[in-house]
């Protein structure tokens, strides 16, 4: 930075009187807000404009057009499949972002590693977790599959599957986790590295199904032109099936990557980003 | 007036724009450096020359047009006031240039590149102001013009001249910014904003909104035209090198505010407009008070360059004098005084120039004796000076003549009282400067003329502006063309401004 | 090409963003190359789509087949393929710097190949953010992609390190409440009409007659989407984010980052909810902020020494006038605002990536140490000279053209804020002038303080910045120019689009 | 309404937390509520007296009273991953800001920034 | 009002009352662990408006990996206020 004076820029002095008026400023907000509330059509009124307008199609067609019972899912992996692919591009930018901050560059100085094994290490938790990892491991599949007709799918099958790792790292600790004795590397089998590969795949799985449907003669993410049976719904279904996969990827990598880099990150040679070591895999 | 559309215009702005390049370029070898801005020089002088018969002829070269704002081009015209500002701006160019050759070599000046091919930029935006066929294009020359003479005023990079410059940009970038608005607001109300001989803003809109683009308009040009109270910039760019002095008072920024005010009375506003709106008065008025007051205080000036940038100021404001009485005979006296004060004045600054060049003196009391070490630097003086006060067989005679038969015309004596007073007091700061050089012995035998390069510009400016004031009418016919700009605008004018109409 | 270049656009840089990553992750070689062609293939698509639609009139994409309001529909007319345009041309030179150009100390430091790939896929995820954004019809489908923009920039802002990280973490904290307000604002939209289209949205909103509640979506939108462009006095986060982010992200974020939210803010308020009575008022509201930012920021970039700091205090007082513009809403109005978006993402892009490379060879941020780095990089520093010139609004420079718009636009539209912003508009030149040329003076004519660190040690001086960033400094003045010159054609592509677009709205409602 | 109000108010509670409170951390907090606090909002305006949750049942062609209204549904999914990233981010730049400037605490934490 | 208005209502205040106590405890650690607590308050309410995805999501999220991670950032940072 040079001789630049550390000056940061103005406002930020006098915090008295922002903490006055921001003491003031939100319950006018929250009173605003509560104006405009009294306006809005009333809370489960079933003539609502929201609950009148778009949602019918959804609810009485969902079904029918895209194969999915849970019309949550349809709407998420079909009608506004954009969006979930938006999503899973946000979850993916905030792993690539704690990668760059936390696990490649140098740290200064060391923080302690969040781990619990120290702490609450026993056998019981320990036996506890090796009967619980696996079940939920195959839960997060269940749910990933089963989305089409119960609450779940691709985001929260990828939840549970990065907590299922996250449970074995809070439970055996960052050092235990590694499968490779001597291996500095504090992972269960998936490294920092791995989730990256995880995540990015699954994205670009997504845009490639997106782009096979345009390859197909349709838009963007339009499922239906994809050559995979002669039901449009059923196509959809398969569709909404490998973008929920693809989901599943996306999102079961990243919350990996978070944990490690949130937890474990900036080590020295705690991490092996910021090395000059080749791929693990 | 019929119009040609041709390139010449294009060449003759373009000229010394594309010179600039190739300037910068053959930094390491002056010779070749020099003689790129002379090929510029010359070819600006020869698409000046080659569109005057078509001036003659009563028609106007104009470039195409490139379509910049909605309805307002950038578009260069030859109109006679245009072609003469663009002639006169040439041919001193390349005295000031050959000039310059002498000047920086025999002071050994840093960054001659970086000089010479600002100059030709800068002798490029004059010309863009010349040939402006609206205010759009106007405006955009003379921001560039703004710029490119910084560089020159503060070349010597100390931190004094750093705070001249900066008062020279303050002055003329804040006004550039009126200019602006103003301009703006003049296309909203006159699309195209076209310069039209007798104005094109009658009726635009209510007078008040044009009292007001008025005074902003004038503030805008004027500052540069150094009108009184805005000329403070003017004394302190005094810093810069003498040819720049010299480019600056003769050529490009001083004589661009006064030739832009011009255009202004006569070719936005017109000068019925100017009347009805109560306006002519006082601009003479203020004319007036400014050639007075810069006598004043020239006669007080003991800094040699110093003094003659009041002379500067006080001169430039017969011009505006000229706009603002606005009967045909005033307006060419006024245009034609941009040519005869260019020639005089650069002869004398070329001439104050050789003075420190030779010496190294910079006050007017440390002169002495040097009239006869220098005898060719100040016979050229001399006719300069007396040019100035209005001597007859001068340029300076033809153009305050008409001055003051153009007031008369108009009924205003007090002008014609005017011109006598400052012609009185010119001589009263000039002739000092010949007696102290001539008659007061001197202290340093061993002053002698400087190399021909600093005898030669000088000498040929007081020769053409012998010439000039001989026969107005020669060579590039420069009294022609301020008599057709004149007529042009009265033209449009009232029938009780058009009396004494050659 | 009109049915695919629109998908092309959204797809190409989010896969890009993924696929770079996956392949530094797995390979060892750099990723330089299948970068910088990746973004020079999302331009590409920008300006077939920009021809496209100068030839053919706006396009409507209906992604996923679902036709709106149902499904998420793209609309690109004059005014988002100039801005598609606009970003990934920015793009194309912060990518060429990223890629060339070397990092700044913070970031050098343990620099991998996995590492720049990383970043260059932030950067590609930055570019597919803003451009969903930018293509987007459904109100929440900008949501969603505003966080996609922010998520990467916070990325690209901390990647420097050090302080960089805290300027990053308040631009989170800033830029998250902002989506936040945005998204309440969508639900109170949602809540009255049950609509996400825009065009659903304008044609059903004038049968709302829940005034207080549509006052209140108005104001949380404009708010939010307001932290994000920077309006004064909700510009906090911005002075900090760009002195601190490292060089290449900076020339890009600083460049076009808050303009598109500018651009939202024209999309919705302008032409969405410009009907509605709130929006009227907001809009209003927002040509007097404009104008307290045009010249507060111009005061306090006179105010500051450091050459960054300096060019951000500049950055919202350019946002101000973007604003002023959005808030008038006149055709002139308009003009002049995408106009200043075009001249001042060229301008800011050029000097930051000018200061940046200055600062990373060590040259310093004070002004002081700018002294004759002219002499010593002639060209370089002619380019970010012609910039300077163009904030200040020297003809021939694009800002000349847009400062004229505007200003033409505040004498149309009269009254006290017309006025206003007219006096404003020229102070901010002049404010601009001052601190502008306090930089250039010392570039150009002021003799070069001894550096005793390089004296003592003798090594040799070095280019003034890395050789790298001085093609995007250039071409970018270049740009500049053509910009400035060609200022018609540009207009009379981009107007008609927009105002048939906002007729057609305005037709629409009963 | 009270629904309603009761967003509004964790809203306001997140905004003001935010902006306010000294620690970072808690910061995060606040702006975890604030965006828990807009998810509720939609969730409440999906909700219908009498409808039940949007998953078809056997048999029958689905009525549109009968159901919650999924689209809120959908748009809140995405937001709670929206939410999930800026905190995972914010954590993330907690830690390293944490390890250079040794504390967490706005104040000090800009005292040493000068 | 009917009797589910009224659990809804009052889940809607506890969560209230959970999420000022997380931002008003001196204990980080506390204030994640109590965060954790409003996200599955939330998680519930949520189920309670036949939002079984989102109530889902939000357990899983809120509840479990935004408390993880915050409790795993407390760990690292230092648990108590600062």
């Amino acid at each position: 930075m040079g001789s630049t004076p550390p000056r940061p820029a103005g406002g930020e002095r006098a915090p008295r009187l922002r903490r006055v008026l921001g003491a003031a400023a939100f319950p006018a907000l929250f009173l605003g807000l509560v104006v405009g509330m009294t306006e809005l059509p009333e809370f489960g009124d079933p003539a609502s404009p929201a609950s009148t307008h778009l949602s019918p199609r959804f609810i009485e067609e969902g079904a029918a057009e895209t194969g999915a019972a849970n019309m949550v899912t349809a709407v998420l992996a079909d009608y506004r499949g954009y969006d979930t692919l938006g999503e899973a591009a946000v979850i993916f930018a905030a792993g690539l972002g704690c990668l760059v901050i936390l696990a490649s560059g140098g740290a200064r100085r060391d923080l302690p590693v969040a781990g619990m094994s120290n702490r609450f290490g026993s056998i019981v938790l320990d036996a506890a977790t090796r009967t619980l990892v696996p079940v939920v491991l195959l839960f997060a599949v269940y749910v990933l599959i089963h989305g089409h007709y119960s609450p779940g799918g691709g985001f929260q099958g990828g939840v549970l599957f990065g907590s299922g790792l996250i449970m074995m790292r809070l439970v055996w600790g960052p050092a235990d986790a590694s499968p490779r004795p001597g291996s500095d590397v504090p992972t269960f089998g998936l490294s920092l590295r791995g989730s990256l590969v995880l995540a990015s795949v699954g994205i670009l799985a997504y845009v490639g199904i997106g782009l096979a449907a345009m390859a197909f003669g349709g838009e963007f993410l339009n499922y239906g032109t994809l050559p995979l049976g002669s039901d449009p719904a059923h196509v959809r279904e398969l569709a909404t099936l490998g973008i929920e996969a693809a989901v599943f990827l996306t999102v079961g990598g990243t919350v990996s990557l978070l944990f490690d880099t949130i937890s474990i990150g900036m080590r020295e040679n705690g991490v092996p980003l910021g090395s000059e070591r080749g791929p693990r895999e | 007036m019929t119009e040609i559309v041709s390139l010449r215009p294009l060449l003759a702005v373009g000229a010394g724009l594309a010179a600039v390049l190739p300037i910068l370029l053959s930094g390491r070898r002056p010779a070749l450096r020099e003689g790129w801005t002379f090929l510029a020089g010359a070819v600006q002088l020869g698409a000046a020359l080659s569109m005057l018969p078509a001036a003659l002829a009563g028609a106007a070269h104009v470039s195409p047009a490139l379509p910049l704002l909605p309805g307002m081009p950038l578009q260069f015209r030859a109109d006679p006031l245009g072609l003469l500002f663009l002639t006169l701006s040439s041919i001193l160019w390349l005295a000031t240039s050959s000039y310059s050759v002498g000047y920086l070599r025999s002071l050994g000046l840093k960054h001659q590149t970086g000089y010479f091919a600002a100059f030709a930029a800068a002798v490029a935006a004059a010309a863009g102001v010349a040939l402006a066929a609206n205010l759009l294009t106007f405006l955009i020359a003379y921001e560039v013009l703004t710029l490119t003479t910084w560089p020159l005023v503060v070349h010597k990079r100390t931190s004094g001249v750093f705070g001249s410059g900066r008062s020279y940009l303050a002055y003329t970038l804040i006004a550039g910014q009126l200019l602006l608005g103003a301009v703006v607001w003049v296309g909203m109300l006159a699309p195209g904003a076209q310069f039209t001989p007798g104005g094109f803003l009658a009726g635009a809109a209510s007078d008040g909104v044009l009292r007001v683009l008025f005074v902003l308009l004038l503030v805008g040009v004027g500052s540069k035209a150094a009108v009184f109270p805005l000329h403070g910039w003017l004394p302190a760019a005094m810093v810069a090198p003498t040819p720049v002095s010299a480019l600056l008072h003769a050529v490009a920024v001083v004589k661009a505010g006064a030739f832009g005010v011009l255009r202004l009375t006569g070719w936005v506003f017109g000068p019925d407009l100017m009347h009805d709106l109560g306006l002519s008065l006082p601009l003479a008025l203020l004319a007036a008070g400014t050639i007075l007051m810069a006598s004043l205080r020239a006669l007080g000036e003991d800094h040699f360059k110093r003094r003659l940038a009041y002379s500067t100021v006080s001169q430039l404001s017969y011009i505006v004098l000229g706009g603002a009485i606005g009967t045909p005979l005033a307006l060419a006296g006024a245009a034609f005084h941009i040519v005869a004060h260019g020639f005089l004045k650069i002869t004398l600054f070329f001439c104050a120039g050789s003075v420190y060049a030779a010496t190294g003196r910079e006050h007017i009391s440390q002169l002495s004796g040097l009239g006869r070490a220098m005898p060719f630097t100040f016979a050229a003086f001399a006719v300069g000076a007396l040019g100035m006060a209005g001597m007859p067989l001068l340029p300076g005679f033809i153009s305050k003549w008409n001055l003051a038969l153009g007031a008369l015309d108009d009924h205003q004596v007090w002008v014609v009282a005017l011109l006598v007073v400052s012609g009185l007091l010119n001589l009263a700061y000039y002739l000092p400067i010949l007696r102290i050089a001539v008659f007061e012995p001197g202290d340093d035998r061993r002053v002698r003329e400087p190399s021909p390069w600093l005898v030669a510009p000088p000498v040929f400016a007081a020769l053409a502006a012998i010439v000039l004031g001989l026969a107005p009418d020669a060579g590039a016919r420069f009294w022609f063309l301020a008599e057709s700009a004149a007529r042009s605008v009265a033209e449009h004018a009232p029938e009780f401004l058009t009396g004494g109409l050659p | 090409m009109r049915d695919v270049l629109p998908g092309l656009l959204v797809a190409l840089p989010l896969a890009g963003a993924a696929f770079l990553p996956l392949l530094a992750a797995l390979s060892r070689r750099t990723t330089r190359v299948p970068a910088l062609a990746l973004h020079v293939a999302i331009l590409a698509a920008a300006l077939a789509l920009f021809g496209s639609v100068a030839a053919g009139g706006p396009i409507r994409y209906a992604l996923g087949g679902w036709p709106g309001p149902w499904g998420i529909e793209l609309w690109l007319d004059g005014l988002s393929t100039l801005m598609a345009v606009l970003v990934s041309g920015m793009a194309c030179f912060a990518s060429f710097a990223q890629a060339f150009g070397s990092n700044e100390d913070g970031a050098a430091r343990g620099s991998t190949p996995l590492r720049e790939g990383l970043l260059r896929g932030a950067l590609l995820l930055l570019v597919a953010g803003l451009l969903g954004i930018v293509a987007t019809r459904d109100v929440f489908n900008l949501f969603v992609f505003l966080e996609i923009s922010s998520l990467a920039a916070y990325t690209l802002v901390a990647s420097g390190g050090g302080r960089s990280t805290v300027a990053a973490f308040r631009y989170l904290l800033a830029g998250t409440a902002a989506g936040s307000l945005y998204l309440f604002g969508v639900g109170f939209l949602y809540a009255l009409t049950g609509t996400l289209n825009m065009d659903d949205l304008a044609s059903r909103l004038p049968s709302v007659e829940a005034d207080a509640a549509l006052t209140v979506a108005v104001v949380l939108i404009a708010v939010g989407l307001s932290i994000k462009a920077a309006l004064f006095p909700l510009h906090g986060w911005l002075p900090d984010t760009y002195v601190y982010t490292p060089t290449p992200a900076a020339g890009f974020i600083a460049a076009v980052m808050a303009k598109v939210s500018a651009y939202a803010l024209l999309r919705l308020l302008g032409e969405v909810l410009a009907g509605t009575e709130a929006g009227a008022v907001v809009l209003e509201v927002m040509i007097w902020l404009g104008v307290a930012g045009v010249v507060a920021g111009g005061v306090l970039a006179v105010a500051q020494r450091a050459v960054t700091r300096m060019l951000a205090w500049s950055s919202i007082s350019a946002m101000g006038m973007i604003l002023i513009g959005v808030g008038m809403g006149s055709a002139l109005a308009i003009t002049g605002a995408l106009f200043h978006m075009a001249a001042h993402a060229l301008a800011k892009g050029c000097l930051f990536f000018g200061a940046g490379g200055v600062r990373a060879r060590g040259g310093g941020d004070d002004v002081e140490r700018w002294a004759g780095l002219g002499a010593r990089a002639p060209w370089t520093f002619a380019a970010l000279t012609v910039a300077a010139l163009s904030l200040i609004g020297i003809p021939p420079a694009a800002g000349f053209f847009s400062k004229y718009y505007l200003l033409s636009a505040s004498i149309a539209a009269g009254g006290p804020e017309g006025i206003a912003s007219f006096a404003a508009i020229i102070l901010s030149s002049l404010l601009a002038t001052v601190y502008f040329l306090r930089v250039l003076e010392a570039v150009w004519f002021r003799a070069p303080a001894e550096a005793p660190d390089r004296a003592s040690s003798g090594e040799p001086a070095g280019p003034v910045l890395p050789r790298p960033l001085a093609l995007p400094v250039v071409g970018l003045a270049v740009l500049i120019l053509l910009t400035g010159i060609f200022a018609r054609p540009f207009e009379r592509h981009v107007l008609p689009d927009w105002e048939t677009g906002t007729a057609r709205i305005a037709a629409e409602a009963p | 309404m009270t629904t309603y109000a009761f967003a509004a108010a964790l809203f306001a509670l997140g905004i003001g937390g935010m902006a306010l409170l000294p620690n970072l951390l808690r910061k995060l907090l606040a702006m975890n509520v604030m965006q828990v606090a807009v998810i509720v909002f939609f969730v409440s305006l999906a909700f219908k007296d009498g409808a039940t949750v949007p998953i078809l049942g056997e048999g029958g062609t689905p009525q549109a009273a009968d159901f919650m209204n999924p689209l809120p549904h959908t748009l809140m999914l995405t937001a709670i991953v929206v939410a999930v990233s800026s905190t995972g981010l914010a954590l993330g730049l907690l830690v390293r800001i944490r390890s250079r400037f040794e504390t967490l605490n706005e104040r000090r934490l800009l005292d040493r920034l000068r | 009002m009917t009797e589910g208005h009224l659990v809804s209502i009052g889940l809607l205040a506890v969560m209230l009352i959970s999420a000022g106590c997380a931002l008003a405890v001196k204990d980080l650690l506390t204030a994640a662990a109590l965060f954790g607590v409003f996200s599955f308050l939330t998680a519930t309410w949520f189920a309670l408006m036949g939002a079984p995805d989102v109530a889902f999501t939000e357990a899983c999220v809120g509840g479990a990996l935004t408390t993880i991670l915050f409790v795993s950032t407390a760990f690292r940072t230092g648990r108590r206020f600062d």
